[in-house]
């Protein structure tokens, strides 16, 4: 048989018509379509038994109820409790991503030691024990001060930090300047009786008026503030929000008062001027202050006339608010940080904190109520960031926590020595972590017990507890057994309760107290604590998911406030540069604490502002002839950064409203972009950094 | 009124599937709808989240932007076009408006991966029958369907954390929002293991609803007279956008701002951002 | 004759292969000529490779704009392609004898066009390995199923109209079967012509009512006349009103690259008066249509037909050019015999009729997605990536590739050995 | 001479060339084919059906494959389930040590090969069918429950599902009712009892 083309053709053609009568092209073309529908290209999906946990948010210090889907065991979604107590139900949506932090790609994996000495400021792992006995020796040499920097005071942990520090002689606990419970401590200063622990009672109030403070835009527990603006038609609760910008909660509020940058401290003297000078002031409330004339003289330094030009609203309406709060039944006075720019300075805050004396709405019901009566106050160490003294750390331990405000990494600096030491305990590799030269990591959130005390601005005490929901890795370290092992290598002894054993402890003296009741959030049944049978009883349903929360207590205690306010020493002059204000969402001012699912607010939408943003209005792009999403060159005393121009209609004429957020992208998780524009904010002797003059100029 | 849904069963006279005996559906339909108060959505994202979690959105790769992002849910913020002081802006969740009549992209789709599910007036897209073609999102006025112009990438921790429910979309296919159709199985199935057909309302509540905090979203069925939704559309402050192009869109939005219902009424003049001429 | 082949150097080899008869460059030029467009062509194929392997994020395509550049050249292409079916239709349906001269030419554009769309296409869905599914769960309410229905059976049709022009080629020829079957092809082309003609009918109609049913997008969307919208039979006329010019405007190029004369004068006028009446016909129902819509459809469903045109890039004057600049224009001067006769008016038209379409087709296509539906929507612009480009530009590569070798080894252009012997002569 | 012979005997070359590629065309299509195409792959350890449904245990399906309060099916029992009664050996079998000493003592899940495994994308609700509709375990899974061994496990090398997806006949003709478990399958039952309903009831 030859081998010839045409016998080949015909072989060919035989296997061709066999090839149609077999299965195998249509079992090919069938089985490849099943491939690419389910590719390994595309992950499959966790196959194994679904269950759900409960447990609380720690990623603020609201500590909502969570109720965890989980399978295999590991957390797939996160929603709220419905009726919950405290939160009413709602997670905000960084917390409905909260379980993602444990695989977040800033996570690190193992202790390590910055060496910053090397070009690239490259990382080594380091044993926790030689990471330990370095610290330890830096302790021992060191000349200036031991500080920790906890962003959420209250936690057993804080106690640790305090134990700690009050065995060295110059140890300092310090804490995060932006609070938002800044009026209540405010007023705390001015309170003759200190140990009186406040808070807002929003339930029962006619009217709020607000000094910038986010309280629509997940400030306090944000699922409370829902709750009470949720029913604000019914209850007839008004909010004045008195802001430079058009916040969110400016969008929401009754009445807006768009006031110049930087003036809220003359807004509120104008309304204490309206309530002295129109005998607004409560009686009763002149009584209990022992300096008002001082507030008189810096309150009627100044003409209507001047308030307004100075804070560009119209002193009728100034009026009115007064007014307003004066008839109001019940009504609160107060301030809040802006998650990016920082808290008001101490005259602004001590101000604003004074018409609600004057108003007389502390200890009563809808105003400033006692929520609890502290037993005692140790003397801590406890000091806020801005009394300590520049250039005096040397050795600075950073809390894994974050407090969910913009820290600019300046703030930190400055009250740093030259020589000095910075461990971070963060499980992130975060905007400042990046400056440490230890990342000793603790647990992620969800992955250790912590416990949920009641939030600074509420108005009952309550208390739940975050059970974990994820097995720790091995590589982390609690920050109390961090602490364990330094005083021991430094030969110091640290006796303190484990998380545990504390929530045992506190469940005890919930049951002793038989105060409130319990809310278990599996079933939704609220019982109340005298219907426990023991302690033990209690500790066990706290650990199951429930919250326990106090009656509200209102006792009227007869104060004595000292406001000490100064006069105002000037006008402030109107420039015509441009302000900067940094601009942040709570929680999400750093890259590491919110999930990368984010990126659908962040990046795939215009919801919120990436970093690097800024926003102008209109008129103030064309006077610096610029164009929506234009490239510009943002420049400040402090330095320079390009930044992308959004337009916005509700921004001030002469305002550069500038997004401090995560830059939500693969490459930027590992670069700390996010503080650049902090970094060219002036941070003022109050430890604020809420206006900075700037420029701005095509690129 | 309508008939429940029931399976008759002839029990045990069944040898093999052959003989097997379900009754016809009766012709019970569901009419799944949904409405957003606008004057309570204060823009928090929380939907957003929830939704993306719910449904195994992957997280944006670096170089995604609005543009090419997968947000099923995805919230506007739209200004009233007033300067400073007198501004304002409204926040709009948009999503699959689940069109009933004439659907634009059930129509368009050249081999059936969308479709209305006849049960329950859902939008459906079946992810793995699409072949990427575009048409769809090329016919859809709310521009509410997503291409994956990427694999999806999550961490190798994250992967472990997919919600079982909601199978994952391979690259080069559309997406969108099915009202968490995911849960509906999971209400049916918990229905069915009591053995009812019915399900319990309370179990079906896609992710956005029982993620808002405002409470914005009303969900149920608009076929069920006495739903809490039903009585909602009634109100005079209600509107769907688009509404003129006969659509007969599911999703129905609520203010009590006038601007914001003639601003949902305008057609292509509202262009401030873009320079105009003529 | 292998043995004689084998023994023969290359160059003349390959002149073996060439029709009798005519001049062809030399091989070395041919090289010179080719291997830049091959270079072209692997490029884009490189960059379709990116997009097939890697994803088609390489594009520059969003969500808005699902449909880009590719969408724009498929529509383009097979508008212009359309001088296959026409020509065959004009040739074995309408017996009009003197297209016999451009016929094989055109059935090559054809094909050039037509595969060309149909892999783009491949590139441009997400899941090509599952586009068979069309034909598996097909959706008949859709037009896009139509499309893939007929390009892929006109497609089929125009590779076996094809075939007999390579087999008549002068080595293949000499295979007795291959004869046999070219001249039994050939018999069955009426039949072809008839079937290519029907099935271009329907998917150059299904491709302008691709658009036209798009209700959500009311700048697009017409009034349904029958079963289809009106833009089905504005495609249909338009595509045959260009294809003949497309058919001319190629021939001439051809005739200018390779500075000889392959077509009588006479048939390109022909061709040209054929463009012209159909064009005159469509300019006239596009303007009824276009009233029709201004006034009536784009009103009825809340949209002011003239903001479409209130944007800086998109204004009115796209539509004046379209139809009076690159439609009423041309068509005059094709219509008017005394201007006819003279090339730079012939040619010249033809471009125009030529960019009329393809202004047409981008109107339809990109036009269409740019502009906002939601009251909150912006005006969107779109500028393709690299990769889009190269794979757009490897499709031309890929048609002059394909059409030099065609008509270097195979009898593109009957008339070409009459006229080159006049010329000689 | 034989070759002439054989020539008149035989077809001529051509047309047994042809015939020969289509034997061999059918013989790779039908017989080869299916070797190459899946790939066997032996389960951890044998286990019989027949031991526990039979006299000897006398247990039901419900027994091991729980559908559970919330409606899900939990599928094959965890190792946790097998412990209540194999806490140590009993009998003497190989895979019966293999069962306590490499799954049961160190408490690992058995990663069992499953036969019945169905796409991401497919949705199946057990408690729809079995409680609903009545349908018997055999009547999809067939006498599974009698069968005294596990078969070998033969994954599709394409699509990486297992053979029994698609039945063991290459043809995709089932020769037993229970047979295949492919998408087809449930659109007949479910056209056949008159359900009308959409791609997303069971699809995910």
């Amino acid at each position: 048989m030859n081998i010839t083309r045409r016998n080949i053709l015909k072989l060919i053609g035989g296997s061709a018509v066999g090839f149609f009568l077999t299965p195998l092209p249509y079992k090919v073309l069938d089985d490849s379509s099943i491939w690419t529908q389910n590719w390994s290209l595309t992950p499959p999906l966790p196959q194994g038994p679904v269950s759900i946990k409960y447990s609380n948010c720690t990623l603020c210090a609201a500590g909502c109820g969570v109720k965890a889907k989980c399978v295999n065991g590991i957390p797939c979604q996160l929603i709220g409790i419905p009726r919950h107590p405290i939160d009413n139900g709602a997670l905000c949506a960084r917390g409905l991503a909260g379980h993602h932090l444990v695989n977040h790609p800033l996570r690190v994996a193992l202790p390590q030691k910055f060496l910053h000495k090397s070009p690239d400021s490259a990382m080594e792992p380091i044993s926790f024990q030689t990471a330990v006995n370095e610290i330890a020796s830096q302790i021992q040499k060191s000349n200036g001060a031991i500080a920790v920097f906890d962003q959420q005071p209250g936690r057993i942990t804080s106690e640790i930090y305090f134990e700690f520090l009050n065995q060295l002689s110059n140890g300092i606990y310090a804490t995060h300047p932006s609070r938002e419970d800044a009026t209540l401590s405010t007023l705390h200063e001015m309170i003759d009786k200190n140990n009186a622990k406040l808070g807002y009672d929003f339930e029962n109030t006619q009217l709020i008026v607000s000094f910038g403070a986010p309280l629509l835009d997940d400030w306090g527990i944000p699922g409370r503030m829902r709750k009470i603006f949720g029913k604000r038609k019914e209850s007839g609760l008004k909010l004045i929000q008195i802001e430079s910008c058009q916040s969110r909660t400016a969008l929401q509020s009754d009445v807006w008062l768009p006031i110049k940058p930087d003036t809220e401290y003359f807004a509120a003297l104008a309304i204490a001027n309206v309530l002295i000078k129109e005998n607004l002031v409560l009686l009763a409330a002149l009584r209990q202050i022992t300096d008002f004339e001082k507030l008189k003289h810096a309150a009627l330094q100044f003409t209507p006339a001047q308030y307004s030009e100075i804070t560009g609203i119209d002193f009728s309406i100034i009026r009115q608010t007064a007014n307003k709060l004066a008839q109001s039944k019940s009504a609160i006075v107060l301030s809040g940080p802006n998650p990016g720019a920082g808290p008001f300075n101490n005259e602004t805050e001590k101000a604003i904190a004074s018409l609600n004396i004057l108003i007389g709405s502390i200890g009563t019901d809808g105003g400033i109520v006692i929520r609890d009566l502290q037993k005692e106050n140790k003397n801590h160490i406890a000091r806020n960031w801005n009394a300590i003294q520049d250039h005096s750390i040397e050795v600075l331990f950073i809390d894994s926590v974050d407090s969910g405000y913009a820290l600019p990494w300046n703030l930190i600096e400055r009250k740093l020595q030259p020589q000095h030491t910075i461990i971070s305990l963060s499980p992130y590799l975060n905007e400042i972590a990046a400056h440490a030269d230890y990342i000793l990591p603790s647990p992620a959130p969800y992955e250790s017990l912590v416990e949920v005390p009641a939030h600074v601005t509420s108005n009952v005490n309550s208390f739940s507890v975050a059970v974990p929901l994820f097995a720790k890795p091995e590589t982390v370290i609690e920050p109390e057994n961090l602490f364990k092992l330094i005083t021991q290598s430094v030969g110091m002894q640290l006796e303190i309760p484990t998380t545990e054993e504390a929530v045992k402890q506190k469940a005890e003296k919930i049951f002793s107290t038989k105060r409130g009741s319990v809310f278990s959030y599996s079933d939704g049944t609220t019982k109340p604590v005298s219907e426990f049978l023991s302690a033990d009883d209690l500790c066990k349903k706290l650990f199951e998911g429930a919250a326990w929360s106090d009656k509200p207590n209102n006792s009227h205690h007869p104060f004595r406030f000292t406001l000490n306010i100064a006069a105002p020493k000037n006008v402030p002059k109107t420039t015509n540069s441009l302000v900067l204000i940094p601009q942040g969402w709570k929680v999400a001012v750093s890259s590491s604490s919110i999930s990368p699912i984010l990126s659908k607010l962040f990046q795939e939408s215009e919801l919120r502002e990436n970093a690097g943003t800024i926003s102008i209005n209109p008129e103030t792009a064309t006077r610096y002839r610029l164009r929506s999403n234009d490239t510009a060159l943002l420049e400040t005393e402090e330095g320079k950064m390009n930044v992308r121009v959004k337009l916005n209609t509700s921004i001030q004429p002469g305002v550069i409203l500038a997004s401090v957020g995560p830059a939500l992208n693969e490459t930027n998780f590992s670069d700390a972009t996010y503080n650049d524009v902090l970094s060219l904010c002036t941070i003022s002797d109050h430890g604020t950094w809420r206006i900075t003059q700037a420029k701005v100029s095509k690129i | 009124m309508h008939n429940l849904r029931s399976w008759n069963v002839e029990n045990n006279t069944s040898k093999g599937l052959e003989n097997l005996i379900m009754e016809t559906i009766s012709e019970k339909k569901s009419q799944y709808g949904m409405m957003i108060d606008l004057d309570r959505c204060n823009g928090c994202g929380a939907c957003a989240v929830a939704c993306a979690v719910e449904n195994n959105v992957p997280p944006a790769y670096q170089q995604t932007n609005t543009r090419t992002g997968i947000t099923w849910m995805r919230v506007f913020e739209i200004p009233n076009d007033e300067q400073f002081p007198q501004s304002d802006s409204v926040f709009v969740p948009m999503f699959c408006q689940q069109c009933e009549n004439e659907t634009p992209c059930v129509t368009v789709c050249p081999q059936n991966a969308v479709e209305i599910d006849p049960l329950t007036g859902i939008v459906g897209q079946i992810p793995q029958r699409c072949l990427g073609c575009r048409y769809c999102m090329a016919a859809c006025p709310y521009h509410a369907r997503y291409f994956n112009w990427r694999d999806p990438k999550w961490t190798d921790g994250m992967k472990l954390q997919l919600n079982p429910d909601v199978a994952p979309r391979m690259r080069g296919v559309v997406e969108k929002c099915n009202f968490c159709h995911g849960r509906l199985h999971t209400a049916r199935q918990k229905a069915a293991a009591n053995g009812s057909e019915k399900i319990d309302p309370n179990d079906y509540v896609p992710a956005c609803v029982e993620s808002c905090p405002n409470k914005a979203i009303i969900f149920g069925d608009l076929e069920d007279g006495s739903s809490e939704i039903s009585q909602a559309i009634k109100s005079k402050n209600t509107f769907r956008f688009l509404s003129r192009l006969g659509t007969e869109p599911k999703v129905y939005f609520n203010s009590g701002r006038a601007w914001v219902r003639e601003m949902a009424e305008q057609a292509l003049t509202r262009t401030k951002k873009e320079e105009i001429y003529g | 004759m292998d043995n004689k082949l084998k023994t023969r150097p290359i160059v003349a080899r390959e002149a073996g292969l060439m029709p009798r008869g005519v001049e062809r460059t030399s091989f070395t030029n041919f090289l010179f000529w080719i291997l830049p467009w091959t270079a072209l062509l692997c490029f884009g194929v490189y960059a379709i490779y990116l997009c097939l392997a890697d994803g088609l994020w390489h594009t520059n395509m969003d969500n808005r704009f699902a449909f880009g550049l590719w969408i724009f050249l498929d529509l383009t292409v097979i508008a212009l392609g359309a001088g296959a079916f026409f020509t065959g239709f004009l040739l074995y349906i309408l017996r009009r004898k003197e297209l016999k001269a451009v016929i094989n030419s055109a059935v090559v554009i054809g094909l050039i066009c037509y595969s060309g769309a149909v892999s783009i296409l491949m590139v441009d869905v997400g899941q090509p390995l599952r586009a068979w599914f069309t034909f598996w769960h097909p959706n008949t309410h859709s037009m896009l199923t139509e499309v893939t229905f007929c390009l892929t059976c006109y497609l089929t049709v125009l590779i076996i109209e094809y075939i007999p022009i390579v087999l008549k080629n002068r080595q293949l020829r000499q295979i007795p079967k291959f004869l046999v079957f070219e001249f039994e092809l050939h018999k069955l082309m009426p039949v072809l012509a008839g079937i290519g003609t029907f099935l271009s009918f329907f998917h150059q109609g299904s491709l302008g009512g691709l658009f036209g049913v798009l209700r959500g997008r009311p700048f697009a969307f017409r009034e349904e006349l029958g079963i289809w919208p009106s833009t089905f039979f504005l495609f249909v006329l338009s595509a045959a009103a260009a294809g003949p010019s497309f058919v001319m405007l190629t021939t001439w190029l051809v005739q200018k690259i390779s500075k000889k004369q392959l077509v009588k004068p006479e048939v390109m006028q022909f061709l040209g008066k054929v463009s012209g009446i159909l064009l005159i016909f469509y300019i006239m129902l596009k303007s009824v249509d276009t009233l029709i819509w201004i006034n009536s459809t784009s009103p009825s469903e809340g949209f002011p037909a003239f903001e479409f045109y209130a944007r800086k890039s998109f204004g009115t004057w796209i539509l004046l050019t379209e139809i009076i600049a690159f439609g009423l224009v041309p068509a005059l001067m094709l219509l008017n015999k005394k201007l006819r006769a003279r090339p730079v008016f012939l040619y010249g038209a033809g471009l125009l009729v030529c960019c009329g379409i393809m202004l047409n087709r981008f109107v339809m296509t990109i036009q269409t997605l740019a502009l906002p539906t939601l009251p909150f929507d912006e005006f969107m612009s779109y500028i393709p990536s690299w990769e889009e480009a190269a794979a757009f530009l490897a499709v031309i590569a890929y048609g002059v590739v394909l059409y030099s070798f065609t008509f270097r080894y195979a009898t593109l252009f009957p008339q070409e050995r009459e006229l080159q012997q006049i010329q000689r002569g | 001479m034989l070759k002439r012979k054989l020539k008149i005997a035989l077809p001529s070359t051509g047309k047994f060339l042809f015939g020969s590629g289509f034997a061999g065309m059918l013989v790779i299509g039908w017989f080869i084919f299916p070797m190459v195409l899946y790939k066997s792959e032996p389960q951890p350890i044998q286990f019989s059906h027949k031991v526990h449904t039979g006299e000897q245990a006398g247990m039901a399906c419900e027994d091991c494959h729980v559908i559970s309060d919330d409606g899900r099916f939990l599928g094959i029992p965890a190792v946790a389930k097998c412990a209540e009664c194999h806490s140590s050996p009993i009998g003497e079998s190989a895979n019966e040590k293999s069962l306590v000493e490499n799954y049961i003592i160190p408490n690992k899940e058995i990663p069992w090969h499953i036969y019945s495994r169905q796409p991401d994308n497919a949705y199946f609700s057990h408690a729809s069918h079995v409680r609903l509709a009545h349908l018997k375990c055999e009547e999809c899974h067939g006498p599974i429950g009698e069968s005294a061994r596990l078969k070998v496990y033969q994954v599709n090398r394409i699509s990486g599902y297992s053979r029994d997806i698609w039945g063991e006949n290459i043809s995709g003709i089932p020769s037993h009712p229970w047979e295949g478990m492919k998408m087809d399958r449930c659109v007949h039952c479910h056209e056949k009892n008159g359900r009308r309903d959409g791609c997303i009831e069971c699809h995910k």
